[in-house]
């Protein structure tokens, strides 16, 4: 086992993931929820670019990254929309007291 | 290798950041730690060759999305209420753990041997190459512009409306109620 | 005639989509003018529409004629049109024309109206134009896409709480399952170096052994678009926004987009191929998953929308079960059956939709009441809606799969592919879907009863009148649910080479 | 010529059910009408197929890959069930206009009605696997909409779906047999597979055969399936009468009967079919004895009778079977509707508050006597006959242990059979109930069954000659009406089981003054709960639903955990393929 530098990248962006994807069970305040996923899109920006490193065609993972940065992009900021209407019609973020679809 | 050093520096300190992001009581901080997050790993992105791409995540992803968190907690108010998680924390972490240890092992192989670098403009390729990328791309900021005028834009302004006075508000309170007491049994 | 044709198809409603929002802002702050903004949306929708199915019909001429797939390519990228992609086209237009005539009075003076029909036809052409994507990025593009114009759909009634959550859950896990599809597409693209379907195809088929960062990028695809999907457990979200959304709305969720999440779904896998029939092992265990937890959760519904939703995961669980039988058995039965219960899901959850729409707006939205269809309410609904009652029970009669309706027929060749191999366990899968089919019949029975009873309920006397725009999808759907069901080969002209291309896909 | 009557049999009141479906609810008369023309019409066709009967495929129409063709047979097993279900249910139409005079709904009545005589038909005459499956759930969901009618009242609702869920179940069987048979043989023709059964893998075979048992058990209400008649007996009686004389419960015999050369061979099919006959009847007849319920005591007999004609098949007697389901439909829907005509008037179901009700509605007592006479199997009616062609089939060539028990349960009949009689028209007034006679329109359907009661005996051998020149594969044996009489006047059994009828006639007769007959705890206890099988169902039904209700407990609607959903599958997913993999 080499240490070259893709492995450690490689380890931080499953420990990205793994902190974002434990962000996302634990929270419960609807904008952090949009944060924590935030945290994953970043992640996995990360992951696309070392894949394009690691196969040898790094423009190709830039270019994918670079769309996905844009088009999460747009999901958070639909998603900060939703959770203002949210906080507006239901007066609160707290996702238990949102909860009202059950069974 | 010293390079070696610094990305593993990087990295940990992205991590530390980004679960300081997560844990955080307050959320303009969380906001602040996810611009730092991201500016680290522009940092990364930077040092691995993708230059182009490393300005665009600093610029949209450490500039802009903190602009736009910040803007919405300021539009809701300082609501930054993030209690107990409703998941008991050990079931989450040891869910998590063990997914991220298995696709860390098995995305090991990937990275062991890495190919020759053949370097390509950015600009090529994604205006070039993946044109119709753009293409859907443009669709798809279409629609998220839909999206946030369809749920934000009002033609009357209503009164905001605060917790416990709608009957939805108090059904989710009742449940909030219940779940809490669940977790603390 | 120019091959290239079938691009339109996904160009023409994404290009309108604008016009028909701007159509819908013209001189908006004239109050006296909303008739006539309605009116000029929808027809620029409907006739957009009847373009795009005119563009169907002549690139389904020269894909037939030709004998062979329709390229478009824009550098390295491209767009192959398919039996796949005709089929899922065929399904999307369809339904998106009847819930564009469907939605005129359900949607009429809502807030938001021009948008409502912006998106709708947007995601027609984003759906279209996922069916064609041959580029594991491109795809995940259109995906996004979908996503995103369908999130301001979900939670249209910004008014209501309950509406608002559903479109919450949805977004989150969407956004979840998404990630997790970017992260195979990198595990791919790390372990090949390029995105182009057929050339990972040939990448991964040159190598010796499966690399084990493929074997994860094929969980990665199931689990990240299987929340599109709905797989048990990943379908949380269903029952929700399926249940809040406008009922044009969860038609359109509820017989296309969880389709072309599958589509999608199967397209990145069949890039893996080397070890397809665990891919089918998987897609079995999904389907008895399925079938099993949405029957069971349907069976306790009271709210009528609700256990549609839960009936379609039970619909996913019997088309997965043909799409694994395909795999395993390497079996066109299977393949044809699941292309053929795609369809006829697609009608007959469409038309289930619509008829308890129709009933809604005239039991509840019509009086100003905003809250779910409850079984009870449609107490004898069939006196007063001889019509959408008979619509209502034809469609749920043909999704319990009784004949002479689509669904038998459908779950018949299903159940044909899996007797076939004489694999015990197929069978013994078979049986049990039968036997789910039958579990079935104990929710779907109930409501058509209760549309027939003799007591009129308060709430049925208490409604309004169904205007004829919403009945003539519910006609001209319950026809074409019970002339399938009579004639099965009707369809077979688009539903095989639908079968044939998902094999072609998968290197039969 | 045949064909074109085929198409008429069928396509009668499937297009009546359409016309009546349209009709308006003002309109009573004009619906009586039609569904009186439509359903004669139908009856006429049936009747003038029977010398058509021929073992050729009339019709085949192909439906495309996967499904054959479409083909239809007219052999003498189909024509004459089809005779029986399109007269008895023509003439049970023809009750319903008094029956059901002044109800509301008629339209949905007389649409399921004729839905349900023209599936049966289809069922009947189908030459194609796929295509009887298809006319059998057809029957199920018609069966299901007329059972549950009366859809305001919950026991009718529950005895629908009872009904419905129990025969379907069954009817996997079929459909296993049904795409066992297409993926063996790669055909859905019934007479493929009767020709090519022993070119059949054995286990497969077996499959089939038993597949086809559970769903004729099923459909016929046999052992362990026999729950669900009783608690149809919440439909108007007309509906009883159709469902449980002319049509849907013959369709499990005539499956047996129909594949019975296919299936002989198999081991145990025969012994199980014996048995599952002989449970049935001997405990239903049971379940008949304490029934105070008019209609669940004719049901329990219908149960019991059919248990006879499977027990028959299970012997081969395929001809003596068939030749009581001939009987039996006869005189079990004079017993219905002239019950029906009681009821009718009476306003309830209970018989132990009737009694003495025979002076005020002599037409009604006499048909009915008639009735239950042939039911007991008293000579010359044709139940006698019938039923002494099945027990002798059961000596020469069954096991003796089956024909005891046989024995046994038409000395039960005969006692069940005169207690009803007795309970509704005779002994004291428990009552004071205002009852008139049978209407104008009962009396013509009752008064024709009751000369076929007299008279369908006659037939056994033009029927016999019939099923021998077109069922190639059974081997029918020719018996014409005097060897007939012959073999059964002079065989020693014969007067066995006239003398336990008599038997049975003499208990009843010497306690008819306790009608009730202190009924014992458990004996109540065992008809109530059908042996423990209605319990079962029960527990069937209610675990089920406590399962269900378990499971909507993980449908939080909770985001967290819809999350860790996801992450959990994306585990278990990942173990799976590692696994697989290595």
């Amino acid at each position: 086992m080499t240490l070259n530098p893709l492995n450690i990248i490689l380890f931080g962006v499953v420990l990205l993931l793994a902190v974002g994807f434990y962000g996302l069970l634990i929270t419960r305040n609807l904008i952090k929820i949009v944060l924590v996923l935030q945290i994953l899109v970043k992640a996995v920006v990360l992951a696309l670019v070392l894949a394009g490193k690691a196969s040898g065609n790094l423009g190709l993972g830039q270019s994918i990254a670079a769309t996905v940065i844009v088009a999460d992009t747009i999901v958070a900021v639909v998603a900060l929309a939703l959770a203002v209407q949210v906080r507006r019609r239901a007066g609160t973020l707290d996702i238990a007291r949102i909860s009202t679809l059950q069974g | 290798m010293i390079e070696n050093f610094y990305y593993l520096f990087l990295s940990l300190v992205a991590g530390f950041c980004a679960y300081r992001a997560m844990i955080s009581k307050q959320l303009l901080p969380s906001a602040l730690y996810l611009a730092c997050v991201s500016a680290l790993v522009s940092v990364m992105l930077y040092m691995l060759g993708a230059h182009e791409v490393a300005v665009i995540e600093l610029s949209v992803g450490a500039g802009l999305v903190t602009v736009l968190l910040v803007y919405a907690l300021s539009v809701i108010g300082d609501d930054t209420y993030d209690p107990t998680s409703i998941i008991p924390k050990p079931l989450a972490f040891l869910l998590v753990a063990a997914t991220a240890l298995l696709v860390g092992w098995m995305a090991y192989p990937l990275v062991s041997q890495p190919a020759a670098n053949g370097e390509v403009l950015l600009a090529n390729v994604l205006w070039k190459q993946r044109a119709l990328d753009v293409w859907v791309q443009v669709a798809l900021i279409f629609s998220g512009v839909m999206g946030v005028l369809g749920l934000l834009s009002e033609k009357t302004h209503p009164q905001e409306i605060h917790p416990h006075e709608t009957q939805a508000a108090a059904e989710g309170e009742a449940i909030a109620v219940q779940i809490e007491r669940e977790i603390h049994v | 005639m120019n091959p290239t044709l079938f691009t339109w198809m996904i160009a023409l409603p994404l290009g309108v989509s604008p016009l028909v929002y701007l159509a819908g802002r013209l001189g908006s702050h004239k109050m006296e003018l909303t008739n006539i903004r309605s009116w000029l949306v929808r027809g620029l929708a409907l006739l957009t529409l009847s373009a795009t199915w005119l563009l169907f019909i002549l690139s389904w001429d020269k894909f037939i004629g030709s004998n062979e797939n329709l390229q478009f390519n824009l550098e390295s990228i491209w767009l192959r049109a398919d039996g796949v992609s005709f089929l899922l086209a065929a399904m999307v237009l369809g339904l998106g024309t009847f819930v564009v005539l469907f939605s005129g009075p359900y949607i009429a003076g809502e807030v938001g109206e021009e948008k409502y029909y912006a998106m709708l036809l947007a995601i027609v052409g984003i759906m279209i134009g996922l069916g064609c994507a041959r580029d594991l990025f491109n795809l995940w593009m259109w995906f996004e896409a979908m996503a995103v114009s369908s999130y301001l759909l979900v939670a249209f009634y910004r008014e209501h709480p309950a509406s608002l959550e559903a479109g919450m859950k949805y977004l989150v896990q969407s956004a979840t399952g998404s990630v997790l599809v970017l992260l195979g597409i990198a595990l791919v693209l790390g372990n090949t170096g390029t995105l182009d379907m057929d050339k990972i195809r040939l990448a991964i088929s040159a190598a010796s052994s499966t690399p084990l960062g493929l074997v994860l990028a094929g969980a990665l695809f199931v689990i990240g678009f299987g929340v599109k999907v709905a797989f048990v457990p990943l379908h949380t979200w269903l029952p929700d926004a399926h249940s809040q959304a406008p009922s044009g709305i969860s038609a359109m969720l509820s017989g296309v987009v969880i389709e072309a999440g599958l589509v999608a779904m199967l397209r990145a896998l069949s890039t893996l191929g080397g070890f397809s029939v665990s891919w089918g092992m998987l897609l079995l265990a999904f389907g008895a998953l399925n079938m099993f937890y949405g029957n069971l959760m349907a069976l306790r519904q009271t709210q009528i929308k609700r256990m549609l939703a839960y009936s379609s995961l039970s619909h996913i669980g019997y088309i997965l079960i043909g799409l694994g039988i395909a795999l395993v058995n390497g079996s066109p039965a299977g393949a044809q059956g699941a292309a053929f219960h795609l369809f006829n899901h697609t009608i007959m959850k469409g038309l289930a939709f619509l008829a308890v729409g129709a009933l809604m707006f005239a039991l509840l939205d019509q009086n100003g009441i905003h809250r779910p269809l409850e079984v009870n309410d449609l107490s004898g609904a069939a006196r007063k809606y001889p019509l959408a009652a008979l619509a209502l029970s034809i469609a749920l009669l043909a999704l319990g799969g009784l004949p002479p309706l689509a669904g038998f027929m459908s779950k018949w060749q299903i159940f044909v592919a899996g007797f076939q191999g004489s694999n015990p366990w197929l069978m013994g899968l078979v049986i049990f879907a039968a036997l789910n089919s039958v579990l079935s019949l104990a929710y779907y029975a109930p409501v058509v009863n209760m549309l027939y009873r003799r007591n009129v309920g308060a709430v049925v006397e208490g409604g309004a009148s169904i205007p004829l725009t919403m009945n003539i999808p519910l006609v001209i759907l319950a026809l074409a649910v019970v002339v399938i069901g009579l004639l099965p080969s009707l369809m077979s002209w688009l539903t095989e080479p639908a079968a044939q291309a998902f094999l072609v896909m998968f290197g039969k | 010529m045949a064909a074109i009557l085929i198409g008429l049999v069928i396509g009668l009141p499937w297009l009546g059910a359409i016309v009546l479906w349209r009709t308006r609810d003002e309109t009573p008369r004009l619906q009586h009408t039609l569904a009186v023309a439509f359903s004669i019409a139908a009856g006429v066709a049936s009747l003038a197929l029977i010398p058509f009967a021929s073992a050729e495929t009339v019709i085949s129409f192909p439906m495309g890959r996967f499904f054959g063709s479409l083909t239809f047979t007219a052999d003498g097993l189909a024509v004459t069930l089809t005779a029986i279900a399109c007269v008895i249910g023509s003439l049970a139409v023809v009750f319903s206009v008094d029956y059901m005079r002044g109800e509301e709904q008629l339209s949905r009545y007389y649409a399921f009605v004729l839905l349900f005589i023209g599936a049966m038909t289809g069922l009947l005459l189908s030459g194609n696997l796929l295509f009887m499956f298809f006319f059998w759930e057809i029957t199920a969901l018609c069966s299901y909409a007329l059972i549950s009618f009366y859809n305001d009242d919950p026991k009718a609702v529950a005895g629908g779906i009872k009904a419905l869920i129990i025969t379907q179940v069954g009817g996997v069987g079929l459909l296993a047999g049904a795409l066992t048979t297409y993926a063996t043989l790669g055909s859905y023709q019934i007479s493929d597979l009767l020709a090519d059964a022993g070119k059949m893998p054995a286990g497969i075979l077996a499959l089939v055969a038993f597949g086809v048992l559970a769903a004729a058990a099923a459909k016929s209400a046999q052992f362990p399936f026999h729950t669900w008649l009783p608690d149809a007996m919440e439909a108007p009686t007309p509906i009883s009468a159709l469902i449980h004389a002319a049509t849907m419960v013959n369709a499990g015999v005539y499956l047996l009967a129909r594949f019975y050369p296919a299936f002989e061979h198999v081991p145990g099919w025969k012994l199980s079919v014996t048995v599952v006959g002989l449970v049935s009847a001997l405990i239903t007849a049971f379940m008949a004895l304490t029934a105070t319920d008019l209609k669940r005591a004719l049901a329990y007999s219908t149960v019991s009778q059919l248990g006879y004609m499977v027990y028959a098949i299970g012997v081969g007697g395929v001809f003596a079977s068939q030749f009581h389901l001939l009987s039996h439909a006869v005189f079990k829907a004079l017993l219905f509707l002239s019950a029906g005509a009681v009821i009718h008037s009476a306003g309830t179901r209970d018989m132990l508050r009737m009694g003495a009700l025979g002076k005020q509605m002599p037409f009604a007592r006499n048909v009915f006597i008639l009735g239950a006479l042939a039911l007991a199997g008293l000579p010359i009616l044709n139940g006698f006959w019938s039923k002494e062609l099945v027990l002798e089939a059961g000596l020469d060539r069954g096991p003796l242990w089956a024909y005891i028990g046989m024995l046994l349960g038409a000395g039960m009949t005969a006692f069940y059979t005169l207690r009803m009689t007795w309970l509704v028209f005779f002994g004291e007034v428990r009552e004071s109930l205002h009852v008139h006679d049978a209407g104008k329109a009962m009396k013509v359907s009752l008064g024709l069954l009751a000369v076929g009661t007299l008279t369908t005996w006659l037939l056994a051998g033009p029927f016999g000659e019939m099923l021998h020149e077109t069922l190639p594969f059974h081997s029918i044996h020719r018996l014409n009406l005097s060897e007939l009489a012959h073999e059964i006047f002079t065989a020693p059994a014969t007067y066995v089981a006239l003398l336990v009828v008599a038997f049975g006639l003499v208990i009843f007769w010497m306690v008819r003054n306790q009608p009730t007959v202190k009924n014992e705890a458990w004996m109540d206890f065992l008809s109530r709960e059908s042996f423990g099988f209605d319990w079962l169902n029960r527990q069937v039904a209610a675990r089920t639903v406590q399962f269900a209700s378990v499971l909507q407990k993980t449908q939080t609607g909770v985001l967290s955990w819809n999350v860790a959903g996801i992450l959990g599958a994306l585990l278990a997913v990942l173990i799976f393929l590692v696994w697989s993999v290595r």
